[in-house]
């Protein structure tokens, strides 16, 4: 492999990485946007396999697969667990779920859940599965989402400046998806919206690293795995019993607790 | 400054002292018994002598009296010559000047006054309506006369009395 | 600095104790469920800690011992923060038996939870203990991670929608802010690699002791990114602005045990990886840069803390803005910086561990008590409780800093430390804040304790109960009067950090 | 000067001479008997200027024999504070008529209190006399009462400040001191802060013992009273005490301010008989023509409302802060 | 025994008296902790003494007080000021077996707190180094805190505890910054390193640090502003901690000015002088004022002790102002004089403390008796209380100022300084000290006006309420604690000549104000007869009350002549109604009718909130129906200083709040923006 392709090739890794993160804060439909994530797992996992190879660096090659599976196919397939329409019964997580969600996406006219009540094309959001009306509209989401790239550019300019290679040439990139994800977190109103900008934001922090310094000690790479893991089985979990608890999970609705 | 001229041009208003009615020579103990002083029994007290505090008190007079009273200690009369002079309260008074019939609302006032007054004390019934009632008398809201209420020293007769008659009272007591 | 030196194999043992013990307590816990027994057991476990903490301080002086390989590492700052955890965490494990009895008593759990509860309660023990004790930057930040993991289901351990929200909030932001410290730890690591680019071992790169010598070589621009990156991150687990939004709603919502011990020692414990950091960055950058950060998220959360206190109407809600508070008024004592600032830090995360300790236990008695925690509801308290009402009190004479507890002596030595650093203008207005704390607190504390006792229950208070809260007062009474050895280790990490 | 002066200088810094002595005992007994007297010449002044005869100036001896002759009333509900209150007011001012120099500068009682310690006394006198009244528990006492202290309270600072233009000059606040350096600068007198001092001073005086037109010493009409309305319930000997100690008291100050500004022909520690004798004549035509001119003013003046009084005492207090500062400022030739 | 075991028998006692209080069976307690609190006191007073005669040598507990060592010395300043707070703790103490065993402040807790708060106080002078002093400072509000929430019961107390809390921890606040900053720049943290860094620091830090200890002590003076918690806290603690409060604690407020402002920190520029001149006159100013109008009869008490301390706090801006001008080279007239305005201070403080003890424990006594501070509830005292009525009156007399009363001799001697200091003081002096000479003239007026008020209104005359009728005497212990109190009062106003001994070892300590080398000005002379240094100028407080004494007898024989001709005298006769029905108990007038006239010529200042209001019959305007007056009087500082700043924060609070309302995508906005900002700023 050339140094050209290699940064063609990491190059392209990053930007399908960019991609389907600004895939993710436009897409409303729950399940797109989980399959976005998918698509952005794979792409994560492709930079240490492209490094790997490039420099020749056995850890990175060694790595990769795993990546590959942590987050292009279990934890999208964790998260898409959460979202209801895919007509399966509830997972397991938690048994105090059961009773409401099948009745949420079953039958808009089940009289037993609260949510269930409302018939409509409302009830895939009120089901979880559809980002309802956001916060900010998705055309200024976009154009933050854009602000925040240039932010990232700007950002990353020490950083080149104090090793300028085809990695933190890349660097960027992965800099502007964890600002977008973030974005996404602060304005999407779903729990499982809400996870999924937070495995971006996570997503991009990984990428930056392999970006940087070839990954993370060993040690630290695998606590930080097996922390995100956790993290995403807390939040299913919460989201569970959230739909009990509330009937929805919508987390604007999470006002309670306030000043 | 007009004052000043008038205290100049008036100069001296008050007239000369008019001869004592008890001849100058009686003492002042005896003046009681004198015809004009009218009818107090006992003698009236040596230590008040040269010096007499008067409160005046209104038992249901028609206010003639009064006004007499007033022009006694004007410059005219000058009762305050001869030793006597009004007070603000009983407590500081040697004497009281007792004006008018004793009506109902009056009588308790005019007993406590005279009881707030420190002995030696002389009380001297001024006018007709204080000496028997006057024009008053038998009136539905009159109790009687002075000293029907209170003991009188000393009377002045007179419906008003005039100034000269009360000062001679005055007179009597203060010996001056 | 004195060398870094593998420790001997008692020693070893004092750092591993506090990892160990707490898992042990777990294993326990999960295999007999929780009872009486096995609540014991996590106090001899915390109490383990405590004393490997006391051991570790006597021994380590004014160098670093390593454990575990290169894994484990225990200077006398670590040694001061597992004492502090040690300490704390007897409190509220000890504290736990008679809550969780109270709660499954009244029907508030079951003892399926309850179990759950004594499994992460010790694992959040053992995580903290890593978080300390951990030689690598990054396991520092697995570890803190760790904790968010370990406490989520503690604060939504009765499961009420409330909890769950706070949860949720909890998690969420949590994660977020650490995330942005993972990021941050992944551009020292850069800068550090690039500094160190003779060193062979690049997995040191982000070892303690390497960071600190190569600190002075790392890159000025990166380096700022990466310590911005970090203040923002370990600054949200320690309750700094911005960040600070899920403090109260779970400090709230959590049992009051696990309010004790986050409030106690999970802030401080992410606070100390800042102080960390701090040596890195004052190295690298000069002490004018992380020293401008601090104070102004210091005074940031300060005003937050202060502001949010003054009309406050729930009083776990109060004690939670307390914590900011004081987490505010560390941010001006690291930004401060000397030998005495940075002791009288450590002596006051001490002091607040156990003074926030006795508070939320005691709040915890009262929320059993009235099934709620607004102000409104549990007034006069001191006449129907002498008791509880008087430790409350006395915890809450010691959170207010003044003497002669413990807090007293630290806010001192702050503002001490703090003037010798130039910084009187930041501690006057720090002081101000802290005395509009001190207002709003006084105010409901005398709206929740005094008066007349009105229709509300007693508040009879077990001896079993009692214990840990007057353990506490009285800890933390003799720390303001006699520190004794405990001033000299404090001293030699406040140098350590200076 | 002889040898003999700085002897008898000598004596008066160790602050005694028989001629001192005997001036104070021969001043106490003038001012007490000669009070009395100084009311009676103001009434028979003003009478005159009314067109009247007048009483005579004896009259308020007359009044004072009378009045030991008379019944003590004791009104119910009062306590000793209300019969004790004549017997301090008249303590007071015997002792300020020993301390002030009347006749002689050398009264070996000047070292026990100066300007402000006689201030204070006379404001004892006032503050048992307030008592008195809030003892009788009538409401024209308690008025009388309120009425006096707040004017006693308004009065103070000019007369303190007062008191501080005449100690500047002289160097010290005895009062010895102050008149007899009034005695060796005679120039002094003439300047604007004496003048200015002169003005406060007597506005203090007339507000100090109840003259036109702070109070009108003659009103019958309770509500318009101040001094008066405190002692309506005393009777007989106490009623002559309050009475005289008021003379006393308004004597002492009419003397005082005379030797503060027309020292002439007092005697100090180095006069014999004749000297203190002097001293006696010399105060008592001071005293007379002061006592004549304030008669005379008094006929021309209103009592000012209550409320306006305080007008009147800070005015005075301005013009004493004047002669304070013009002291200063313009300080005399010598 | 050595002077240095002085402090720890008082720590000893302290420990002893409180685990006694603690231990012992209800009924014994308020003996036991009144006896506790009076040997604490007795033990400060030797401690006292022990530092006048010859000062105690440093002692330090390196390991007490974490990250700073406990530090102990006294010099004779210090030693002053234990003797003042030791004493008046022995009367209070005595007091408190009888007022506690009455059932007030009977508590356990204030009991066994009374002696720590007593202790604390000693310890303040004792402390020698910034963190030890701040201890006890700090130590000594939170136990009077503690005290003053004795009867936490009612609601009044609570609010007064909660000002108390706010405006001490300010004070502290102050103090603190102030002392840290000092201790910064001199890089010393004990007060001898203190006294010798001063010279050399910068003009900034040195003002900075005189205004923060300023503010701070003067908070706990009472001074204005800041005095807002004193008449709150004062009237609500239970009497016997009124008394340690006002006589006791607010001297420790002028103990900091002279020890920080006017020993440590050194001679400072004329506009020190000037700032605590303005300060203390304000104070005595309103303080009086407010006395003056106040019908409470313990906030009386309580702004009288603000009126004091601002009188106190005027001496010793007279002493600095004097001393800036006076110079070192040569004895001159400001140089006497500012010494002269320091003894002042000094005697003021003993003379305040006298009376205001003794004031708060009869005050305390009537509380014992009726239940009611209101002085137009009170009256008729007299007879059914004498010990009291006499009590409160020579604590009263003291409070005037005037002579016999033992507040005469301070103001005496600060007038006399204003006296000769102005030949020799230049034009800014010449300009402030005739104004300051009305000031005190007017406070010394005013303070007569309330003195008179409280005594005549309060004890004399008939009573106003049935408590007022039902009173009796409390018993001997509280009869014994105030004679003690009386007894000082007494001996001080007639022979000052007691304080000479220690303020002869105190002012030379002190060369920042009594002067230098040449310039050093020697103590006047408190003896018979009191004369100042290099002025001429004497008063005899002895010899006025000698003469005052044959002046009573002289007019007690003069009421001799002709009283064999008198009638035999009317006792209890009616008092003169002018003829209407026997005046009632409530015609007399009142103690708010009593200030009414001062609270009309002060309208301006005062600002009383007066409602009237008029209701006509329908069919006239003409006609009354009832008319209703309300005239209420609050603390004009409270609400330009105080409200406004309380709005504020109130203001901000919502703001902020607002900004908390639940919603986790603002939270996490404000932690984007925030890092966004602070990356940009890192960038």
């Amino acid at each position: 492999m050339t140094s050209e392709t290699y940064a063609n090739l990491l190059h392209f890794a990053g930007g399908l990485l960019l991609l389907c993160t600004v895939g993710v804060v436009w897409r409303h439909q729950l399940g797109a946007s989980v399959r976005l994530l998918a698509v952005q797992g794979a792409a994560l996992a492709a930079i240490p396999l492209i490094s790997g190879i490039y420099h020749e660096k056995a850890h990175l090659l060694a790595i990769a697969p795993v990546v590959l599976v942590l987050r292009a196919a279990v934890l999208p397939y964790l998260i898409s667990r959460m979202v209801p329409p895919t007509a399966r019964p509830p997972g397991g997580w938690t048994a105090s779920a059961a009773p409401a969600t099948p009745a949420a996406q079953a039958d808009a006219g089940a009289p037993d859940g609260p949510t269930a009540t409302r018939p409509g094309p409302a009830a895939d959001v009120l089901a979880g599965s559809r980002e309802p009306v956001p916060l900010i509209s998705t055309s200024v989401t976009l154009l933050l989402s854009a602000a925040l790239t240039v932010l990232a550019y700007a950002l990353c300019r020490p950083i080149i400046a104090l090793d300028p290679t085809a990695d933190t040439r890349t660097a960027p990139a992965a800099l502007a998806v964890i600002f977008i994800g973030l974005l996404a977190l602060t304005t999407r109103r779903q729990a499982v919206s809400q996870v999924v900008g937070f495995l971006t934001l996570d997503n991009g922090i990984v990428a930056l690293a392999f970006l940087l310094t070839s990954g993370v000690p060993l040690v630290v790479e695998l606590g930080a795995s097996l922390d995100l893991l956790l993290v995403v089985l807390v939040v299913a979990a919460l989201t569970n019993r959230m739909r009990a608890a509330f009937g929805g999970t919508d987390i604007g609705e999470l006002q309670e607790l306030k000043e | 400054m007009g004052l000043v001229a008038s205290i100049r041009r008036l100069g001296r208003i008050a007239e000369p002292a008019p001869p004592t009615t008890w001849a100058g020579a009686a003492p002042p103990d005896q003046a009681s018994k004198h015809p004009e002083a009218g009818g107090g029994a006992e003698a009236l007290p040596a230590a008040l002598r040269g010096s007499l505090q008067l409160r005046h008190v209104d038992a249901g007079s028609c206010n003639g009296c009064e006004i007499e009273i007033g022009a006694c200690f004007s410059p005219v009369y000058d009762a305050e010559r001869y030793g006597a002079r009004l007070v603000a309260s009983p407590r500081h008074a040697d004497g009281l000047l007792v004006t008018g019939v004793v009506t109902r609302n009056m009588t308790d006032a005019l007993r406590d006054t005279v009881a707030a007054t420190p002995e030696p004390r002389v009380v001297i019934a001024v006018g007709d309506c204080a000496r028997d009632c006057g024009e008053f008398a038998g009136a539905y809201g009159v109790v009687g006369a002075v000293r029907d209420v209170v003991p009188v020293d000393a009377e002045v007769p007179g419906c008003p009395p005039p100034p000269d008659a009360i000062i001679q009272v005055l007179r009597q007591v203060t010996g001056r | 600095m004195t060398a870094t030196e593998s420790a001997s194999p008692a020693l070893a043992a004092a750092m591993i104790v506090p990892l160990a013990a707490p898992l042990a307590a777990a294993a326990l816990v999960g295999a007999a469920g929780w009872r009486r027994a096995t609540g014991y057991a996590s106090v001899l476990a915390a109490a383990a800690t405590l004393v490997s903490g006391a051991v570790l301080a006597s021994e380590v002086g004014d160098g670093a011992l390593t454990a575990a390989g290169p894994l484990l590492r225990a200077d006398a700052l670590a040694a001061v923060m597992t004492i502090v955890i040690g300490a704390v965490a007897t409190l509220a494990t000890w504290g736990s038996i008679g809550y969780l009895g109270a709660e499954l008593a009244h029907g508030h759990t079951t003892t399926a939870r309850a179990r759950t509860y004594g499994i992460l309660v010790n694992l959040f023990l053992a995580t903290m203990a890593l978080a300390v004790l951990a030689n690598n930057l990054g396991v520092v930040w697995v570890a803190i991670e760790g904790t968010t993991i370990a406490t989520a289901f503690l604060v939504g351990h009765r499961n009420t929608p409330a909890a769950i929200e706070a949860t949720w909030k909890y998690v969420i932001i949590c994660s977020v802010g650490i995330a942005l410290a993972f990021l941050g730890t992944v551009v020292l690591y850069f800068a550090s690699v690039d500094a160190a680019a003779g060193m062979t071992d690049t997995a040191s790169g982000l070892d303690i002791d390497t960071l600190v010598a190569v600190a002075p070589h790392l890159d000025p621009d990166v380096t700022r990114l990466a310590v911005v990156l970090l203040l923002l991150g370990y600054g949200t687990k320690a309750g700094l602005a911005p960040f600070h939004t899920w403090l109260a709603d779970a400090h709230s919502q959590a049992p009051a045990p696990v309010s004790a011990l986050m409030s106690g020692v999970l802030l401080a414990v992410a606070f100390t990886t800042l102080l960390r950091v701090k040596v890195v960055s004052d190295a690298a950058l000069g002490t004018g840069y992380l020293r401008t950060g601090l104070l102004v998220l210091g005074l940031a959360t300060l005003v937050v803390a202060a502001l949010l206190l003054v009309g406050q109407r729930d009083y776990k809600r109060m004690l939670a803005y307390s914590s900011l508070e004081h987490m505010g008024l560390l941010a001006v004592a690291a930004a401060a910086g000397t030998e005495l600032a940075m002791a009288a830090l450590l002596l006051h995360v001490l002091a607040h561990g156990l003074g926030k300790a006795v508070l939320f236990l005691s709040a915890g008695q009262l929320q059993l008590a009235h099934g709620s925690t607004a102000i409104a509801d549990a007034r006069g308290v001191l006449a129907r409780g002498p008791l509880l009402g008087g430790l409350f009190a006395a915890g809450l004479v010691a959170l207010l800093g003044l003497p002669p507890f413990a807090l007293f002596a630290s806010e001192v030595g702050i503002a001490r430390g703090a003037a010798d650093a130039g910084l009187a203008w930041a501690l006057g207005a720090a002081l101000l804040l802290v005395l509009v704390a001190f207002a709003a607190l006084t105010r409901h504390s005398v709206d929740l304790l005094l008066g007349p006792a009105g229709d509300g229950p007693r508040l009879a208070l077990r001896p079993a109960t009692a214990a840990p809260l007057v353990v506490g007062v009285a800890a933390s009474l003799v720390l303001g009067l006699y520190a004794g050895p405990l001033g000299d280790v404090l001293t030699t990490a406040g140098g350590l950090l200076s | 000067m002889s040898g003999g002066t700085e002897v008898y200088a000598a004596q008066a810094a160790d602050g005694f001479s028989a001629s001192g002595a005997a001036g104070a005992v021969l001043q106490v007994a003038a001012v007490v008997a000669g009070a009395p007297l100084v009311i009676g010449w103001m009434r028979q002044v003003r009478a005159r200027l009314e067109g009247r005869a007048g009483a005579g100036w004896l009259q308020p001896w007359r009044d004072l024999r009378k009045l030991f002759a008379k019944q003590d009333v004791i009104p119910r509900g009062t306590t000793r504070v209300f019969t004790t209150a004549p017997l301090v007011l008249a303590a007071t001012s015997l002792l300020i008529a020993a301390i002030v120099p009347v006749v002689t500068t050398a009264s070996p009682l000047d070292e026990m209190g100066d300007l402000f310690a006689v201030v204070g006394l006379l404001l004892v006198g006032t503050v048992a006399l307030t008592l008195a009244g809030l003892d009788t528990g009538t409401a024209f006492g308690g008025m009388g009462a309120s009425r006096e202290v707040t004017i006693a309270a308004l009065v103070e600072p000019t007369i303190l400040v007062a008191g501080l233009a005449l100690s500047v000059p002289a160097g010290s606040s005895n009062l010895g001191a102050i008149v007899e350096s009034a005695v060796a600068d005679p120039g002094a007198v003439a300047t604007p802060a004496a003048a200015l001092a002169f003005i406060a001073l007597i506005v203090v005086v007339l507000a100090e013992t109840g003259r036109l037109p702070v109070d009108n010493p003659s009103t019958h009409l309770e509500l318009t009273m101040v001094h008066e309305a405190m002692v309506l319930e005393y009777t007989g000997a106490r009623l002559a005490l309050v009475e005289w100690a008021s003379a006393i008291r308004l004597t002492v100050l009419l003397a005082l301010l005379a030797n503060l500004f027309v020292p002439w022909g007092i005697a100090d520690a180095g006069s014999g008989v004749a000297g203190l004798l002097v001293g006696l004549v010399a105060v008592a035509a001071k005293v007379c023509v002061l006592a004549t001119l304030l008669a005379a003013g008094e006929v021309f003046l209103a009592k000012l409302r209550l409320f306006r009084v305080p007008e009147l005492l800070a005015g005075s207090f301005l013009i004493g802060l004047l002669a304070v500062t013009a002291s200063y400022f313009l300080p005399s030739p010598s | 025994m050595s002077a240095a075991h002085l402090p720890a028998l008082l720590g000893g006692l302290t420990l002893a008296a409180c685990l006694g209080a603690a231990a012992v069976p209800r009924r014994a307690l308020p003996g036991v902790a009144g006896a506790g609190t009076a040997l604490v006191g007795a033990a400060g007073v030797a401690c006292g003494v022990a530092a006048l005669d010859r000062g105690i040598e440093p002692i330090e507990l390196a390991g007490a007080l974490p990250l700073a060592g406990l530090r102990l010395a006294a010099d004779a300043t210090s030693g002053l000021f234990l003797v003042l707070i030791g004493a008046v703790a022995v009367a209070a103490g005595i007091y408190t077996a009888g007022y506690a065993g009455r059932g007030h402040g009977s508590a356990r807790t204030p009991l066994v707190l009374l002696p720590v708060f007593v202790a604390a106080m000693l310890a303040v002078p004792l402390a020698a180094s910034v963190t030890t002093f701040l201890f006890f400072w700090e130590l000594m509000a939170l136990a009077s805190l503690a005290l003053v929430l004795a009867e936490q019961r009612r609601p009044a107390v609570r609010e007064a505890g909660l000002a108390y809390a706010v405006m001490t921890h300010l004070g502290f606040v102050a103090v603190l910054v102030g002392l840290v900053v000092f201790a910064a720049a001199a890089g010393a943290e004990e007060f001898g390193g203190l006294g010798e860094a001063a010279a050399g620091l910068s003009p900034a830090t040195r003002t900075a640090v005189f205004l923060c200890t300023v503010i701070g002590f003067g908070s706990k003076a009472g001074l204005v502003p800041l005095h807002a918690w004193l008449p709150r806290a004062h009237p609500e603690a239970p009497s016997q901690v009124s008394a340690l409060m006002s006589a006791g604690m607010v001297n420790l407020g002028i103990y900091g000015v002279v020890r920080v402002d006017l020993d440590l920190l050194g001679p400072g520029p004329r506009w020190w002088g000037l700032a605590l001149l303005a300060a203390g006159a304000a104070t005595a100013v309103y303080g009086v004022l407010q006395a003056a109008v106040a019908t409470d009869l313990k906030r009386l008490l309580a702004y009288s002790t603000s009126e004091n301390m601002g009188l106190v706090c005027v001496a010793l801006g007279v002493a600095a102002l004097l001393r800036a001008t006076a110079g070192n080279d040569e004895p001159t007239a400001a140089g006497a004089a500012a010494v002269v305005a320091l003894t002042a201070a000094f005697v003021h403080l003993f003379g305040h403390a006298a009376f205001k003890c003794l004031g708060f424990l009869a005050a305390g006594s009537v509380l014992a008796a009726t239940g009611r501070r209101d002085l137009d509830a009170l009256g008729g005292l007299a007879r059914r209380m004498p010990t009291t009525t006499t009590a409160f009156g020579i604590a009263a007399l003291g409070a005037c100022g005037l002579p016999l009363g033992c507040g005469f001799i301070g103001e005496w001697l600060l007038v006399q300084s204003l006296v000769h200091a102005l030949p020799a003081g230049g034009t800014l002096v010449a300009l402030v000290l005739p104004l300051t000479v009305g000031v005190v003239a007017l406070t010394a007026g005013l303070g007569v006006a309330a003195m008179v008020k409280a005594f005549g209104v309060g004890f004399l005359a008939r009573p106003r309420s049935e408590e007022a009728e039902r009173a009796v005497e409390g018993g001997p212990a509280m009869a014994a604690g105030m004679g003690l109190a009386a007894l000082a009062c007494g001996v001080l106003a007639v022979a000052p000549a007691v304080l000479s001994p220690a303020l002869g070892r105190v002012l030379p300590e002190l060369p920042a104000v009594t002067g230098q080398g040449a310039g050093a000005v020697p103590a006047p002379d408190l003896d018979t007869v009191l004369r100042l240094p290099g002025t001429s100028g004497a008063m005899s407080p002895g010899l006025l009350a000698v003469g005052v004494a044959v002046g009573i007898v002289v007019a007690l024989a003069a009421t001799h002549w002709r009283a064999r001709r008198r009638p035999a005298p009317l006792r209890d006769a009616p008092l003169w109604a002018c003829g209407g029905a026997a005046p009632t108990a409530r015609m007399q007038y009142t103690a708010t009718s009593f200030a009414e006239p001062l609270q009309r010529v002060f309208d301006g200042i005062l600002r009383p909130e007066v409602e009237f209001a008029v209701t006509p019959y329908p069919q006239s305007s003409y006609l009354v129906e009832r008319a209703s007056y309300r005239s209420r009087l609050r603390d004009v500082v409270e609400s330009v200083f105080y409200r406004p700043v309380l709005r504020a924060i109130s203001a901000a609070a919502a703001v902020v709040r607002r900004a908390h309302q639940g919603s986790i995508h603002a939270y996490l906005a404000y932690g984007a923006l925030g890092l966004v900002v602070a990356l940009l700023v890192a960038m």
